[in-house]
């Protein structure tokens, strides 16, 4: 194989596979930037990913067809929201400790997605679905020499989608007013309030949104990779997100960076078995690469990460 | 032969009504689209075939962790079933504990040997059948290169690559077969990547022996497909034609009858002819390995091909290899 | 007469504390109105009520005549009322802009305007003599400039009503006379202020009429000019207060601290401190006079072990420390009350008790091989809660719940209890009220005449001249001087802190 | 008052209890269970008879120290996401002296119990020395650290202990924790003696976060690092020990699995769960030593008395998760009443 080859492998691979990790990360760069700690995004992941692989399901029986996934999606993200609105309330509104309350939050997804889908299909799965989205070519882009064939070619349409929102969410964080409050609150709750901003209600939009993205991510999963649902479709990926989302500083487009950098890594440690040169390798070194590749970048090049400063403290107002 | 030690005392063929079956599955769960479900339909056929009632005659204990296995055993002994079956061999210590600890119980196992005189094990050739599967992938590759996407690297997983190796060499002198485990049974995107680097290097059909894992195959041979390429996936323990569908990539599949062998196992215990201490193995002979039914996709001479080798593995005049050193050996005799 | 602000018989509680006791507070259009009280006295709070952050259990507000239910910072705003808060309310990773235009910010098509934004932030700059950088960072900036944010802040909003919260407690002498200059200013625009501080040099310069309130309740309102420090010290706290620091002449014995030619990198390898001498002696105190970022954190956290020496040496009796680890420096004999209580003084957690162990737990008698005595431990804190006046319900209440005047009494029972040959203090009476200044000082001179060597670090000119025997006055890394304090002036000590000669001065 | 207070700490989980059961029973009426032979059935599932009991208790042993391991670090103000894998690398550690080591049961067992903690510390001061010497985030380094112990380990097993069926040989009678004695006294059960491990290693945990300089030491560091450095308390050192003693107690929670339980380790093609239990038990028990055994005598209870409400009323043991989760959901929203009640007290007092 030549190295362009090599490289035609493993790129658009990473980008695949990355896809539901950026849009999850992302929706926990939301709720931890508005200082509400999710550690529930594994939960929120994979209650989207129940709600997507059942939309797209009856979506088909319905004769939605080729829409059916696209459709998923947004119910996903209407549900992923209206999850993650529990744990809105007990950490915003109850001012429960806000690991609890994400920790139940994964605890509870997988129970009831689980226990629904065994009552809607009588089977411990949904069915596998046969509207996905699928892979192809981006028109004109793809013909452009070397980077459209790397970067272009053979790849979902979800995985820019999600590259896009990483731009919009950068956007919107960092040049909108909504913005500039939504990080003033997970900052200095308190500074906030006393500008008049409602530091609840930001919070709450910041904590929806990430349950809105989160259950994007699960239903893109299915859609573009496991092609239904099990108890077993997302298992850790919602905590590789929450990695990726620090790993890039609670910055959207550093989450993206990370988000692919673990596909990258991934995806060298796969093809790496057909490599010639990596092909020598024992197989555990290139299976455990991955998550060393990331270690060492964190302690060589990234280092510190600074947290929002009011991460993971209720907001009362007149304490201090 | 199945003669028991255990005839005399327990339920013979007279007192159909009391006879009670129940089984374990592993954390795949009932309707894994696998082994589990393929038990479970033995099962339920065997119940319905006796005009037993449904988890009262029959039923089945679903487990979430392995620290689940014993537990659910013991709950079912405790309940009277006559026989206990654990599906899986990471069941095998737990039932081969419990079978001490109750020597009045009768277990059987799947897909592994215990010691125990009130223990069945229940046992197939995967390898015969992944024989069969790689031929039609020799024979049907354009390419001259196949792969094999193994769930996690182990001694059961070694038996359907090296059965298809074996296949596909025998059909196919000049193919390649390129092999990688994924070191897990539930992560599709790990599947597709490794299915994704295979049909980039060339290959055309791939045989999956990975459960969840193997979504991810058919996923990637779907999106090739779509995009005009010609690519097949060879589906693994039942027929996984419905899950190739609508773009059709599932070339064929290799099933392995547990259904069937719980029905029989069933039986023979149920007219005490329960093979206990025994292993009781599914081969081609017994049916209880093979080809899927639906199959569409093959080539005739494939299908002859198929059926020329059936007879002589039955017949023991090939003798197909299980493990790594077999298959080296194998190779060899091709030459 | 009509009042802008006209507070009736406010009552605020707290669980387990009046905090405000029917008080009432009214202010005249374009008066500075002082509001004075000991730490505790319940000063923050009614600003707080005002401002709309707490609500009262009793009582009524009117704003410019008309009565207002105030319960929220968005109204007060709307009311024209602005609050420079005690402890700042700025977002450290914001610019200064973004910062005063956050709730308000002007946009063009969707996108927050910062272009209009700095131009707005540089005119009202401008015109009051704010002098900010609009797009620094928050945590890049002085203590003086987020004060001036601040301001910003209450002005960008339209504020003609503003209350300062201790706004020189964290300033330097120049910073407050500037400080000074800009209230002045903002009144004779028309605007109206309330102040409060503990300085009452301050409202005797700048005040027209003072409120004192003592433990949550109105003492009275008086006008400034009718009335004089020690009468107004008085009232607060029911006694007499006692200025001038009394004390006997140094006897000044054996050198305790010799540090030769230091330097020490700030945290962008800078020379903060770039070849400094000093030495102090059993039995002075002696006082560093420096303009705020002249290498003053960097000097001490370099002799306490916090922080690297790159060249140099530090001596304490005859064992050197430099670059010793913080545990083998206290070991040698060194106490420190440290500038930043809450961060570095106190674990806000721990009971007081334990906070009172805070660097010899692991010694007997509070603890044998490894195991925690804890009868010896509160046993301690009991005695040192006694002598040093710590007001706090027990020994086991956590610090975070002492007002800062008692964490700050526990602090310094703590470090001089140690019986340090050698005693830092850096900014030991910030923020507190006269009464427990009183008693610090006190506290800092018996430890003088009982032979120690102190080390005091101050910005308050008036402390470092009635507190210390010599005055070393730092610039720019360096001492510069050594003065006497009983021949010098505010004057003097400001010159040679802006980095003048000492010459220049006698000149004059 | 302080009875109130008392009385609220036992109270408020309850009541949580109480809820999330009576949810629970909501949602099976609505999906067409029938709660009260199912809770019949789990209560049987925990406390009817011997055997269960005895499960009940087997299952709390790994728990519980997995739960400490989490507490421990949240005390000193370090998240561990990565017990899971230490409790692997325990395992296989434990597993390995059983197998390997020849010595009377009163070394071995204690010497696999030792290697296990120790290879678990191993694991855990990683992200312990990651943190302190480059600041990385110990949640990233932990999660990544679980990846690696599941496929080193099996890797280990693969190339020099593997035995049929996937797995190790079982270790020597030596080094086993199972006993006849236990067993035959709880009808068969798999109770071994792994729970006396756990309750010492609560009582170890206890002792030494508020009876010893070190856990002074620690605590310190986790509530004010600057302060603790300002104290002259070495903060790199407290983290790294931190991370280490809490990859102790996880890798003896590997142990109860490779010594009692099983009395081998598998190849495990994923996760155990044991690990991310223990989150959710820390968190039930408020952190504290005794609140870990309660939590953990909870989640174990429920999670074996959900076998048997599948086995004898049908209901998928998911509805136990979902019940755990509402539990998890009110103890945590309870600390505002807590918090209130306290004020509240506090206030008519003073
Ligand atoms: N958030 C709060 N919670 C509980 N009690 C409080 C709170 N804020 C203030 N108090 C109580 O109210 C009293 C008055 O506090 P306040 O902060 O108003 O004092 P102050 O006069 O501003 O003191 P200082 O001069 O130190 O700033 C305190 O003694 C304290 O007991
Ligand atoms: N979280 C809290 N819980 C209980 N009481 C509190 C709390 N925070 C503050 N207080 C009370 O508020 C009072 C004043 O606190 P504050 O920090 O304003 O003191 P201070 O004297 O103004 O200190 P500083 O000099 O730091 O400004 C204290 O007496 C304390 O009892
Ligand atoms: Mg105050
Ligand atoms: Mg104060």
């Amino acid at each position: 194989m030549s190295f362009m080859d090599i490289l035609a492998l493993i790129i658009p691979a990473a980008i695949v596979s990355a896809a539901p990790l950026i849009f999850t990360a992302l929706g926990g760069v939301f709720s931890e930037r508005s200082g509400v700690v999710n550690i529930g995004l594994e939960g929120l992941m994979l209650f989207g990913a129940f709600t997507g692989a059942v939309t797209i399901y009856y979506g088909e029986q319905f004769g939605l067809a080729g829409a059916a996934p696209w459709v998923s999606f947004v119910v996903a993200m209407i549900v992923g929201a209206l999850f993650a609105s529990i744990h809105a309330v007990a950490s915003i509104s109850l001012k429960a400790d806000q690991v609890v309350s994400g920790v139940a939050i994964n605890f509870l997804a997988a129970g009831l997605a689980i226990f629904l889908t065994k009552k809607i299909f009588n089977a411990g799965q949904t069915p596998v679905i046969s509207q996905r989205i699928s892979k192809s070519d981006i028109p004109f882009l793809s013909d452009i020499p070397v980077i459209g064939k790397l970067f272009f070619s053979n790849a979902y349409l979800t995985s820019y989608l999600a590259v896009f929102v990483a731009l919009i969410v950068w956007y919107v964080l960092y040049k909108t007013p909504f913005g500039l409050r939504l990080r003033s609150v997970g900052e200095h709750p308190m500074a906030a309030d006393t500008m008049g901003i409602n530091v609840k209600k930001m919070r709450y939009v910041g904590v929806l949104l990430s349950g809105a993205l989160a259950g994007l991510g699960g239903a893109v999963y299915v859609a573009s990779i496991s092609g239904n649902f099990t108890h077993s479709t997302i298992t850790g990926q919602g905590f590789m997100a929450l990695a990726a989302m620090i790993f890039g500083k609670w910055h959207p487009l550093g989450a993206l960076g990370a988000a692919l950098f673990f596909g990258l890594a991934q995806a060298i440690s796969i093809s790496g078995a057909q490599i010639p040169g990596l092909q020598d390798i024992p197989k555990v070194f290139l299976l455990i690469a991955p998550y060393v590749l990331t270690i060492l970048a964190l302690a060589g090049l990234v280092g510190r990460a600074d947290a929002p400063k009011a991460l993971g403290t209720p907001y009362e107002k007149g304490k201090r | 032969g199945c003669g028991s030690s255990d005839d005399g005392k327990s339920s013979g063929g007279g007192e159909k009504k009391d006879f009670k079956v129940a089984m374990v599955t592993d954390t795949g769960g009932v309707d894994d689209k696998s082994f589990n479900q393929s038990a479970w339909e033995g099962l339920t056929k065997f119940g319905k075939d006796n005009s037993l009632e449904e988890s009262k005659g029959y039923k089945y204990l679903q487990s979430t962790a392995q620290s689940d296995y014993k537990p659910n055993l013991n709950s079912l002994i405790r309940q009277k079933y006559d026989v206990v079956f654990g599906i899986g061999f990471l069941m095998g210590t737990d039932v081969e504990t419990v079978a001490k600890q109750q020597p009045d119980a009768k277990l059987a196992i799947v897909d592994m040997v215990v010691k125990g005189d009130n223990v069945a094990n229940i046992t197939f050739s995967e390898h015969e059948g992944s024989f069969l599967v790689g031929l039609v992938a020799g024979m049907q590759s354009k390419t001259n290169k196949v792969g094999f996407v193994g769930g996690v690297n182990s001694e059961l997983i070694k038996k359907f690559e090296n059965g298809f190796k074996a296949g596909v060499l025998t059909a196919n002198p000049k193919a390649e077969v390129m092999v990688q485990y994924a070191e897990d049974f539930n992560k599709a995107e790990k599947g597709q990547q490794i299915a994704n680097t295979f049909y980039q290097q060339g290959a055309d059909v791939i045989y999956h022996a990975a459960g969840g894992t193997g979504m991810g195959v058919f996923t990637e041979a779907k999106n090739r497909k779509k995009n005009g390429e010609n690519v097949w996936v060879i589906g693994v323990d039942r027929d996984q034609h419905e899950e190739g569908m609508p773009e059709n990539v599932t070339l064929t599949s290799m099933v392995k009858r547990v259904d069937q062998a719980v029905y029989e196992v069933s039986e023979q215990a149920m007219n005490g002819k329960f093979p206990g201490g025994k292993i009781v193995e599914f081969g081609l002979k017994e049916d209880g390995v093979g080809i899927a039914p639906t199959q569409e996709n093959v080539e005739e001479k494939s299908l002859q091909s198929v059926e020329d080798f059936k007879k002589k593995i039955i017949a023991g005049e090939v003798k197909v290899p299980k493990t790594d050193a077999e298959f080296e050996e194998f190779k060899k005799s091709l030459k | 007469m009509e009042y802008v602000i006209d507070m009736r018989n406010i009552r605020k509680e707290f669980p387990g504390i009046v905090a405000n006791d029917n008080i009432t507070l009214q202010v005249k259009k374009g008066e500075i109105h002082a509001l004075l009280g000991e730490n505790g006295a319940g000063k923050s709070t009614l600003m707080n009520v005002l401002f709309g952050l707490y609500e009262p259990e009793q009582g009524e507000i009117f704003v410019k005549g008309n009565k207002v239910v105030n319960n929220d910072p968005n109204i007060a705003n709307s009311l024209g009322i602005g609050m420079v808060h005690q402890h700042f309310m700025l977002v450290d990773k914001f610019t200064v802009t973004e910062n005063i235009i956050l709730g308000k910010e002007p946009t063009k098509g969707g996108k927050v305007d910062l272009q209009t934004a700095a131009k707005e932030v540089q005119a009202l700059s401008d015109q009051y003599g704010l002098r900010v950088d609009p797009n620094a960072k928050i945590e890049d900036i002085s203590v003086g400039m987020q004060q001036r944010v601040e301001i910003l802040k209450t002005l960008y909003r339209g504020a003609d009503i503003l209350i300062f919260d201790e706004p020189t407690a964290v300033l330097t002498p120049q910073e407050i006379v500037e400080l000074i200059q800009i209230m002045k200013k903002l009144v004779s625009e028309g605007k109206s202020i309330i102040l409060i501080t503990h300085k009452l040099k301050e409202i005797m310069e700048v005040c027209d009429r003072c409120t004192v309130i003592r433990r949550g309740r109105g003492v009275g309102t008086v006008d400034v000019s009718d009335s004089n420090p020690d009468s107004l010290a008085a009232m607060m706290v029911g006694r007499e207060v006692n200025f001038k620091v009394e004390k006997i002449d140094a006897d000044p014995k054996e050198a305790v601290l010799k540090i030769k030619d230091l330097v020490v990198h700030d945290s962008r390898k800078v020379p903060a401190v770039n070849g400094l001498n000093l030495t102090v002696h059993a039995g002075e105190i002696v006082g560093i006079a420096g303009v705020d970022g002249n290498g003053q954190s960097e000097l001490l956290e370099a002799i306490t072990g916090l922080h690297k020496v790159h060249e140099g040496s530090i001596h304490l009796r005859d064992k050197e420390i430099t670059n010793k680890s913080p545990r083998s420096v206290t070991e040698n004999g060194l106490s420190h009350i440290p500038q930043d209580r809450h961060k570095h003084g106190l674990v806000l957690d721990f009971s007081v008790g334990e906070n009172m162990v805070l660097q010899t737990y692991y010694q007997k008698p509070y603890s044998k091989s490894g195991i925690l005595s804890f009868k010896p431990i509160f046993d301690k804190a009991k005695k040192l809660i006694e002598e040093y006046d710590v007001r706090t319900p027990d020994a086991y209440t956590p610090a975070r719940a002492l007002s800062g005047g008692n964490q700050q009494k526990a602090i310094i029972a703590r470090e001089v209890d140690r019986d340090p040959d050698f005693l830092i203090a850096a900014q030991p009476t910030r923020g507190l009220d006269v009464g427990a200044i009183e008693f610090i000082h006190s506290k800092l001179i018996e430890q003088r005449d009982n032979g120690k060597a102190v080390l005091l670090v101050s910005f308050e000119l008036d402390e470092i001249i009635n507190v210390s025997d010599r005055i070393a006055v730092m610039y720019e890394g360096k001492i510069v001087a050594i003065v006497n304090p009983k021949e010098t002036t505010e004057q003097e000590l400001g010159l040679l802190m802006a980095g003048g000669k000492r010459g220049t001065v006698h000149a004059e | 008052m302080q009875n109130n207070t008392n009385k609220m700490k036992f109270l408020v989980p309850l009541i949580s209890v109480f809820l999330g059961l009576l949810i629970g029973g909501i949602i099976m009426l609505i999906s067409g269970y029938p709660p009260i032979e199912a809770y019949a059935a789990l209560f049987e599932g925990i406390f009817g008879g011997s055997y269960y009991m005895g499960e009940t208790i087997r299952q709390m042993s790994p728990l519980i120290l997995s739960g400490l391991a989490v507490a421990f670090a949240f005390r000193t103000g370090l998240f561990n996401i990565g017990v899971e894998g230490q409790l692997l690398v325990g395992w296989l550690a434990a597993v390995y002296v059983g197998i390997f080591v020849d010595a009377p049961a009163i070394i071995h067992i204690p010497l696999a119990i030792l290697a296990a903690g120790v290879a678990g510390a191993l694991w855990g001061s990683v992200p312990g020395i990651l943190k302190a010497r480059f600041k990385v985030h110990e949640v990233i380094t932990t999660i990544m650290m679980n990846y690696i112990a599941l496929y080193s380990t099996n890797e280990i097993i693969r190339n020099f202990m593997l035995a049929p069926g996937e797995r190790t040989e079982n270790v020597k009678e030596s080094a086993s924790l199972a006993s006849p004695f236990l067993q035959e006294l709880t009808d068969n059960s798999t109770l071994h003696y792994g729970i006396i491990v756990a309750i010492v290693a609560a009582v170890i945990m206890w002792f030494l976060l508020w009876r010893t300089t070190l856990g002074y030491e620690l605590r310190a560091v986790g509530f004010n690092q600057h302060a603790s450095q300002y104290a002259g308390i070495n903060v790199s050192k407290n983290i790294v020990l931190s991370m280490a003693i809490s990859g102790a107690f996880a890798g003896i929670a590997g142990s109860m699995e490779g010594l009692g339980t099983y009395q081998y380790m598998t190849i495990n093609a994923g996760f155990t769960g044991v690990g991310f239990d223990g989150i959710a038990v820390a968190l039930l028990g408020a952190n504290s030593a005794i609140g870990v055994i309660l939590g953990a005598a909870l989640f174990g209870g429920l999670k074996i008395g959900a076998l048997n409400m599948q086995a004898m009323a049908g209901v998928p043991t998911e509805l136990v998760g979902i019940v755990i989760a509402l539990i998890i959901f009110f103890v945590a929203c309870s600390y505002l009443v807590h918090w209130l009640m306290n004020r509240v007290n506090r206030g008519g007092k003073i």
